[in-house]
């Protein structure tokens, strides 16, 4: 490198810089992080929770407002990757004005990101993330308001057993944290409910399923289970018809989105998945969500949104009644705040925090596939629907209080 | 198999057109199916094998019976998915024949046809008339169309990313072959993202009556479901790779090719123009990824930015299976792998403690395997570096 | 340029006066204190924040190779870096901790460019799958630790995290063998078929890492190693923090997590700094002379009693052995370790850091590391930010009065990594083959020249210039014969 | 007395062809040998052959009492036979001098952790392995371009360097394939002159390949001559001068009127 070049250069901007600076803000700030995969395959979900986020901070942000704050929203994408996750993590806890994070969507990201945030006492809500590990951990700021993969893939289990005619299953998975997971959830309780397992695989195939199919037809199972994201089981489900597979179909919430009509054609039809994220059209709470999302963004919110929703909501109201206490506003306080929320009303639920952070009470949904037609996807007809207690809320249930 | 005509055509007489027929059409042909017949059988029987020295039971059938009913459809997928990596694989040798360097951005190339081969049958599915078109019509209209895009791609790559650095050190134009891939990847990814909003591409099968209409073949225990996509991937390969064969030893551009591949220096003093020669290579190298993409995502239905990476590879290590260099060798190498890997896919899970998910270490291992006891691969002839 | 440089123009004053050694040296020391003062007083919520600070600070942090480079005493280089390095930036690291955890991620990146310069640019060996060995290191450390449900995780009776220091010793130990079993197949290979099956090993260790939750969970699968130790932070550096905290009167709300963060920051420089050391020995010693012999003309060096195999394994285990260390931090650091982290796209960005610096040269690698890790981690994430906050005020470009909310959310630069990753190596590839900074062994002589030259005065000598700015490595004899 | 360098009946075919067959050649102690024969005669894969970079068939190859079959080239250099190239074959990259060091490679203690610790063994290694790398290339008549990059020196002084990094190793024996092809006269006869003192000065045995009549007749004490893989005759230059095998196998294919007086001119 030629020095005399090289010096004049950072002289230039050295200059340039001195030229003064604008000055602060004077009103003061809150701002709400979101971290959500928004560019790579998964985007569609991942764009859908920035966006109800910002729409959530438009419209729940009034009694802070008239407190004299301004709040603001700071989107961040985590491209589904954990070492990106993590940089954004250190990137925002260093914005002091930073006060919550409402993400993310892949487990995987999730778990080391919320390292970084519970080191720095930064409060994080999850509308999305079902990994166990997510609040067994006991971290005091980590929080979320879905269901868990264990109870999911139990209750597809039983939905699976409950069918007419199904006595044996085939379970694949994405070899993925989220996938691999729920999938071996599904397989235990599948047992347990006296299903045949015929065979437990995983796949990191994206297009050409072919190989991974004929096995499958040869032991002719009456269902598969795949635990993966849509846009890999939407392929999967097309090719294997195609190849002749007859029985039925299944998977868990990572199915929840309406890209899976459109790569799995008529294929995907009938299709049934779990989630713990019930479309929004399932609340009636919903309608007004529905109407302005679809009106500020062009298109119809896809699953998550209105969880996304509900938890910029649970930290906006725990922010504000830290205000309200007269306390200082600080990240302990606003994360004490949050997981101390009781019967938080939103359009999803009910929600109460346990000790770990899980919900008490969550929703869990089976819905059936009714179209090919990606527009169709949030009529999707909900075929069962039930609250399951979180571990802690059920051991708290089992032991007689004295 | 596609050394055979070494002659040039000479006069039009009865016998030398049966001979060309012969040189150029059957002969290949026949190879070709020796040698997928030969390969099957070493399988099937090493399948059977293993099926009897770990008869692990299956919860409700034999695991002969399963082998018994999966082995059909496993041919038939390796084959199908054999004849796509063979067609990526002679881009890969074709241009490693000529510049001595590994093309990294062929996947791209492959990618780039598979979405090509989306547009054009989108836009004719908007257009409405698609269930019109005859379908042999249509698929040459749409494989001919990735075709082009692709070997013109492939053309503007080699003019600016690597015709500059012809003749530096090997490691600089296979960085720069990365780069392109790289750059290829995002720029059709905002390409969909900005027009389409979306680039999980779905090719508009599903209104097309004929092509969801699969042959059901029944073979012992067994149903084959051979799809209509499958029939075109492997017709579309052995008519292409049946055109290559002639188009490099049947034509005087081919003798080109060839002499430049032979020694570049020797074809420039010979009054051959090198470069011409190098961007027809690319062009024909190009075309085949293109070709081969467009095929291979009528046969998977859905293709993204993102889809060229692992057929690229494997395609590559098909290539090095043939022997690079080796046109044949590019041809039995892919139908190699392609058969391999479905059969792996069946066998593995065998194993319940290994499983499908260790495929691709088995096939990784065939190739490190394969490269460290013959390094020059099947067909490829073992040169001794001239000291 | 020389012709010019005769004459007595106001410029060529500026430049004469540019490279006196008082004149550079209050330069340099002015630019840092400036630069880490405005940085430090930055408030986040300033609009143009995500502008300034990806303006400013990797100028900051390339300043050492501006000092090396500049015509000032060896002693005055030494001190200003290790200033840089000890004051300025666990400064700034207090005030803004991201900008020590971009410091950090450069460190482990510069490691890994390091390690991958001995087997690529010294042996010549192309090594795609370079980032197992990382893996190995990460896994080495997670796997004792980590709070899964692992088979060495007895009751919740895990290796002390103590031990982490010892483990680095580990790591190193255990990603040298591996590389030797893993080199030991493959290094009669060509150059071409390495590149390949190293890719194809690469592949390998991380669906084996991403598998081997079965039948013994030593991995814990995909699931991931969560809940990683970390190494004990020890008391001088919580006191320190507390000190300069005092002294400098901030106010530090996260002095553990602070402190934890420095830390790792003085670990990894302290690697890195090994490293370095280790890698200048290797080259400047018979390892190294042979290394360049392979990669020169592999025939020719056995001929002269090179044994090859033994060379590049020994090589490979070095490579990988460094890798192996930065592991054992980054899985300490990340408190997470998972397949997820070690995809091919890793060790194909850790190849460009290598060649954008390049090959072959130890502060090429550095510069290297320093630039790509900027760019992935910095610049297009604040290019993103900032774009986004001028969407948030509704800014309006002046003069083409174009406004940011109109710029389409699909073209957001943090989207396209790749695609600026890959116009970068294209680039290079064609203008600067050699890289940013060319090999040293190649431009020893003529460096040395070049300083003689300055010495004896203004009016350089055309050659001089020319070797100044042209990479002198590479010859491309014509290949246009036609 | 045994000879330094024993061929027995060696074989080495490619394929079809049979490169070398069955050749028995004996090099004795301190004396300058010359292979010579047509283009393709096998002379440079004998060369290959005993520097161990091709695998005979048959055949034994003892090196002053060791077996050299099986053994790699860096093993052979290390048994103390050294070589150049046809084609040269510097490390183009580096500097002459470090081209020379590369040469002393089998000679030197490379352990990693000297290496690393820069121990006082280490450094003497250092500073004698540049003092005979100087040494060397002042004995080739380069000295003092030690720091020039071996590509930017001319074809004879590369040709001197190669010399110089095979010598580098301490050989006893040292091969050289058509050390003088390319150069003119007056660097041919200075060539010639360092091939005698290295032989006379430094004791090494000299096996040289060569085209050159005047080269061959000129140093060399014995002759062997191949063709097409075959010895079919040796001796002294004298007795190859009038075996008539020789001079119909390889002269008579040239012009024998123009090389006859080559043959018997002395160049010193």
């Amino acid at each position: 490198m030629q020095f005399k070049r090289s010096v004049f250069f950072l002289f230039v901007v050295v200059l340039a810089l001195s030229v003064p600076l604008v000055g602060a803000q004077d009103a003061q700030v809150i701002k709400i992080a979101s971290q959500s995969p928004l560019s790579g395959p998964q985007s569609v979900l991942g764009t859908s929770i920035r966006n109800a986020v910002e729409l959530a901070i438009e419209q729940l942000s009034g009694p802070l407002t008239e407190m004299g704050y301004s709040v603001e929203f700071v989107p961040f994408d985590d491209q589904a990757t954990p070492d990106v996750g993590v940089a954004n993590a250190n990137l925002l806890v260093n914005d002091a004005a930073i006060m919550a994070v409402i993400g993310h969507l892949n487990s995987g990201v999730a778990i080391p990101s919320s390292e970084v945030y519970n080191d720095n006492n930064l409060v994080m809500v999850s509308p999305a993330n079902t990994n166990i590990a997510i609040t067994d951990r006991g971290l005091p700021v980590v929080n979320r308001i879905c269901g868990r993969d264990d109870t999911q893939g139990a209750a597809g289990a039983a939905f699976a057993a409950s069918l007419e005619g199904v006595e044996s299953v085939y379970v694949l998975h994405d070899t993925t944290a989220y996938g691999q997971g729920v999938a071996d959830f599904f397989q235990k309780a599948a047992a347990e409910e006296g299903l045949t397992v015929l065979g437990f695989e995983g796949t990191t195939e994206t297009a050409n399923f072919e190989g991974v199919i004929q096995p499958i037809l040869a032991l002719d199972p009456d269902l598969i289970y795949f635990g993966g994201i849509y846009s890999q089981t939407g392929i999967f489900i097309n090719q294997a018809r195609a190849a002749g597979y007859e029985g039925l179909y299944m998977g868990p919430d990572g199915f929840d989105s309406s890209e899976f009509a459109e790569l799995a054609g008529d294929a995907g039809v009938n299709t049934y998945y779990t989630t713990v994220a019930a479309p929004p059209t399932f609340y009636p709470a919903a309608a007004q969500f529905i109407e302005d999302y679809t009106a500020k963004f062009g298109e119809p919110p896809q699953p998550f949104a209105a969880q996304a929703y509900d938890s910029t909501g649970i930290v906006l109201a725990a922010i504000q009644s830290v205000l309200e206490s007269g306390e200082e506003l600080t990240r302990e306080a606003v994360a004490a705040a949050v997981r101390a929320t009781e019967n938080y009303e939103g359009m999803t639920g009910t929600y109460t925090f346990d000790d770990n952070g899980d919900p008490e009470l969550a929703t869990y949904v089976i819905l059936q596939v009714g179209s090919s037609d990606p527009a169709e996807w949030s009529n999707n007809a909900v075929l069962a629907d039930f609250q399951a207690p979180s571990p802690l809320a059920a051991a708290a249930e089992a032991t007689p209080s004295s | 198999m596609l050394d055979a005509g070494r002659s040039s055509l000479g006069s039009v007489s009865a016998r030398s057109v049966l001979g060309w027929v012969y040189r150029f059409i059957l002969f290949p042909i026949g190879q070709m199916l020796v040698f997928i017949v030969g390969a099957a059988l070493v399988l099937t029987l090493l399948s059977y094998l293993l099926a009897l020295l770990f008869p692990e039971p299956r919860p409700n059938i034999s695991l002969m019976t399963q082998v018994n009913r999966q082995l059909p459809g496993m041919i038939v997928s390796g084959i199908t998915i054999g004849f796509v990596y063979a067609m990526i694989a002679l881009g890969y040798t074709l241009v490693y024949g000529v510049l001595k360097f590994i093309n990294f951005a062929h996947s791209e190339i492959f990618m780039f046809g598979s979405v090509v081969g989306f547009e054009v049958m989108q836009r004719l599915a908007e257009g409405g008339n698609l269930p019109g078109w005859s379908p042999v019509l249509l698929v040459a209209f749409v494989v001919l169309a990735a075709m082009l895009a692709s070997g013109l791609l492939a053309v503007l790559i080699e003019r600016v990313a690597y015709r500059p650095l012809r003749g530096a050190p090997r490691l600089v134009p296979l960085i720069s072959a990365i780069g392109v891939s790289f750059f290829m990847i995002d720029v059709v990814r905002a390409f969909q993202a900005i027009t389409r909003n979306d680039f999980n591409l779905t090719y508009p099968l599903n209104n097309l009556e004929w092509i969801r209409n699969p042959v059901k073949l029944a073979i012992g225990e067994a149903t084959v479901n051979i799809r209509p996509t499958q029939f075109i991937v492997v017709l579309g390969a052995v008519v292409t790779l049946i055109a290559l064969n002639y188009f490099v030893n049947g034509t005087k551009l081919g003798r080109g090719i060839r002499a430049v591949s032979q020694d570049m220096a020797t074809a420039g003093l010979m009054g051959i123009n090198v470069n011409r020669m190098i961007s027809l290579t690319f062009f024909v190298g190009g075309a085949f990824g293109g070709a081969a993409g467009a095929l291979f995502g009528m046969n998977v239905g859905t293709v993204t930015p993102f889809v060229g990476f692992i057929p690229g590879i494997k395609a590559f290590t098909a290539a090095v299976l043939g022997g690079i260099g080796n046109i044949t060798g590019a041809l039995l190498g892919g139908l190699t792998l392609g058969l391999i890997e479905s059969f792996l896919n069946g066998l593995l899970v065998y194993f319940p403690v290994l499983g499908q998910r260790y495929t691709d270490v088995f096939a990784f291992s065939v190739l490190i395997l394969i490269l460290i006891f013959r390094p020059s691969g099947l067909l490829g002839e073992r040169v001794d570096e001239k000291v | 340029m020389a012709a010019n440089s005769v004459r007595q123009t106001p410029w060529t004053t500026v430049r004469a006066t540019l490279k006196r050694p008082v004149v550079a040296g209050a330069m340099l020391i002015f630019y840092i204190v400036a630069a880490v003062v405005i940085l430090s007083s930055l408030d986040r919520g300033n609009l143009w924040f995500p502008f300034y600070s990806t303006l400013l600070f990797p100028t900051l942090i390339l300043s050492p190779f501006f000092v090396l480079a500049a015509p000032v005493q060896g002693w005055f280089k030494g001190v200003l870096v290790v200033v840089l390095l000890f004051v300025a930036i666990p400064y700034l690291g207090m005030r803004d901790t991201s900008y020590l955890e971009l410091v950090i991620q450069i460190c482990i990146f510069a490691g890994l460019a390091l390690g991958l310069n001995i087997v690529v640019g010294f042996a010549g060996l192309l090594d795609l799958g370079y980032i197992a060995f990382f893996a190995v290191g990460a896994y080495m450390w997670a796997m004792f630790t980590s709070g899964a449900p692992t088979v060495f995780n007895i009751n919740g009776w895990l290796v002390p995290e103590t031990a982490f220091y010892i483990f680095i010793i580990f790591g190193i130990i255990v990603a040298a063998i591996v590389g030797i079993l893993l080199g030991l197949p493959v290094l009669r290979l060509r150059g071409d078929y390495l590149a390949i099956v190293t890719l194809g090993f690469g592949e390998m260790i991380r669906v084996i890492a991403n598998n081997l939750d079965q039948p013994i969970n030593f991995t814990n699968g995909s699931q991931g190693l969560f809940d990683v130790g970390r190494p004990p932070i020890p008391f001088f550096m919580r006191d320190g923090v507390l000190t300069a905290e005092r002294m400098l009167g901030l106010s530090i709300t996260n002095v553990e997590p602070l402190s934890q963060q420095l830390l790792f920051y003085f670990i990894a420089i302290g690697i890195v700094a090994i490293i370095i050391m280790v890698a200048r020995r290797l080259d400047n010693s018979p390892i190294g002379r042979a290394w360049t012999a392979i990669r020169e003309d592999e025939v020719a060096a056995i001929a002269m009693g090179v044994p090859l195999v033994r060379m590049k394994l020994m090589a490979f285990a070095m490579g990988a052995s460094f890798a192996g260390a930065i592991g054992v931090i980054y899985g300490a650091k990340q408190t997470f370790v998972s397949p997820e982290s070690f995809s091919l796209i890793q060790s194909i960005s850790i190849l460009a850091m290598v060649i954008v610096g390049g090959m072959g040269g130890i502060r090429g690698a550095l510069l290297g590391a320093v630039i790509v890790t900027l760019l992935n981690l910095l610049v297009l994430k604040n290019l993103s930010l900032q774009i986004n906050a001028l969407r948030n005020v509704d800014f309006i470009v002046p003069i083409i009065n174009f406004r940011i909310q109109n710029w389409p959310s699909q073209l957001e630069p943090a989207k396209y990594e790749r695609l600026i990753f890959g116009l970068l190596l294209i680039l290079m590839m064609i203008f600067r083959p050699a890289g940013l900074l060319p090999e040293p062994r190649r431009r020893m002589e003529l460096a040395q020249k070049k300083e003689e030259e300055a010495i004896l005065g203004e009016g350089a000598s055309p050659a001089a210039d020319v070797l100044n700015d042209q990479p002198t490595v590479t010859a491309r004899p014509d290949a246009e014969q036609a | 007395m045994a000879p330094l360098l024993d061929v027995r009946n060696l074989t080495k075919k490619f394929g079809g062809l049979t490169a070398v067959s069955d050749v028995t050649i004996g090099v004795e102690p301190r004396s300058i040998t010359a292979i010579i024969g047509p283009n393709g005669a096998g002379k440079t894969t004998l060369f290959n052959l005993l520097t161990g970079i091709y695998k005979p068939d048959t055949g034994t190859m003892v090196f002053d009492g060791h077996s050299l079959v099986g053994l790699r080239p860096d093993q052979v250099n290390a048994a103390g036979m050294s070589r150049t190239f046809q084609s040269i074959r510097l490390f183009h990259g580096m500097t002459v001098l470090e081209n020379v060091m590369v040469g002393m490679h089998s000679r030197l203690n490379i352990s990693l952790f000297n290496t690393l610790t820069r121990t006082a063994g280490f450094n003497r290694q250092e500073v004698h392995v540049k003092q005979k790398a100087s040494d060397l290339l002042r004995f080739v008549g380069l000295g003092g371009k030690g720091d020039e990059v071996s590509r930017n020196l001319p074809y004879g002084d590369q040709r001197r360097i190669e010399i110089a990094r095979a010598l580098a190793s301490d050989p006893k024996l040292i091969l050289l394939d058509e050390p003088t092809a390319g150069m003119n006269p007056q660097e041919t006869v200075e060539a010639m002159a360092l091939f005698r003192r290295v032989r006379d000065e430094l004791g090494v045995t000299v096996v040289l390949i060569e085209h050159d009549m005047r080269v061959v007749m000129g140093i060399s004490e014995y002759i062997s001559v191949l063709d097409y893989g075959q010895k079919i005759a040796e001796g002294t230059p004298a007795e190859i001068r009038s075996n008539p095998r020789v001079v119909e196998a390889y002269l008579g294919r040239r012009a024998a009127g123009t090389t006859e007086p080559d043959m018997s001119a002395e160049v010193n």
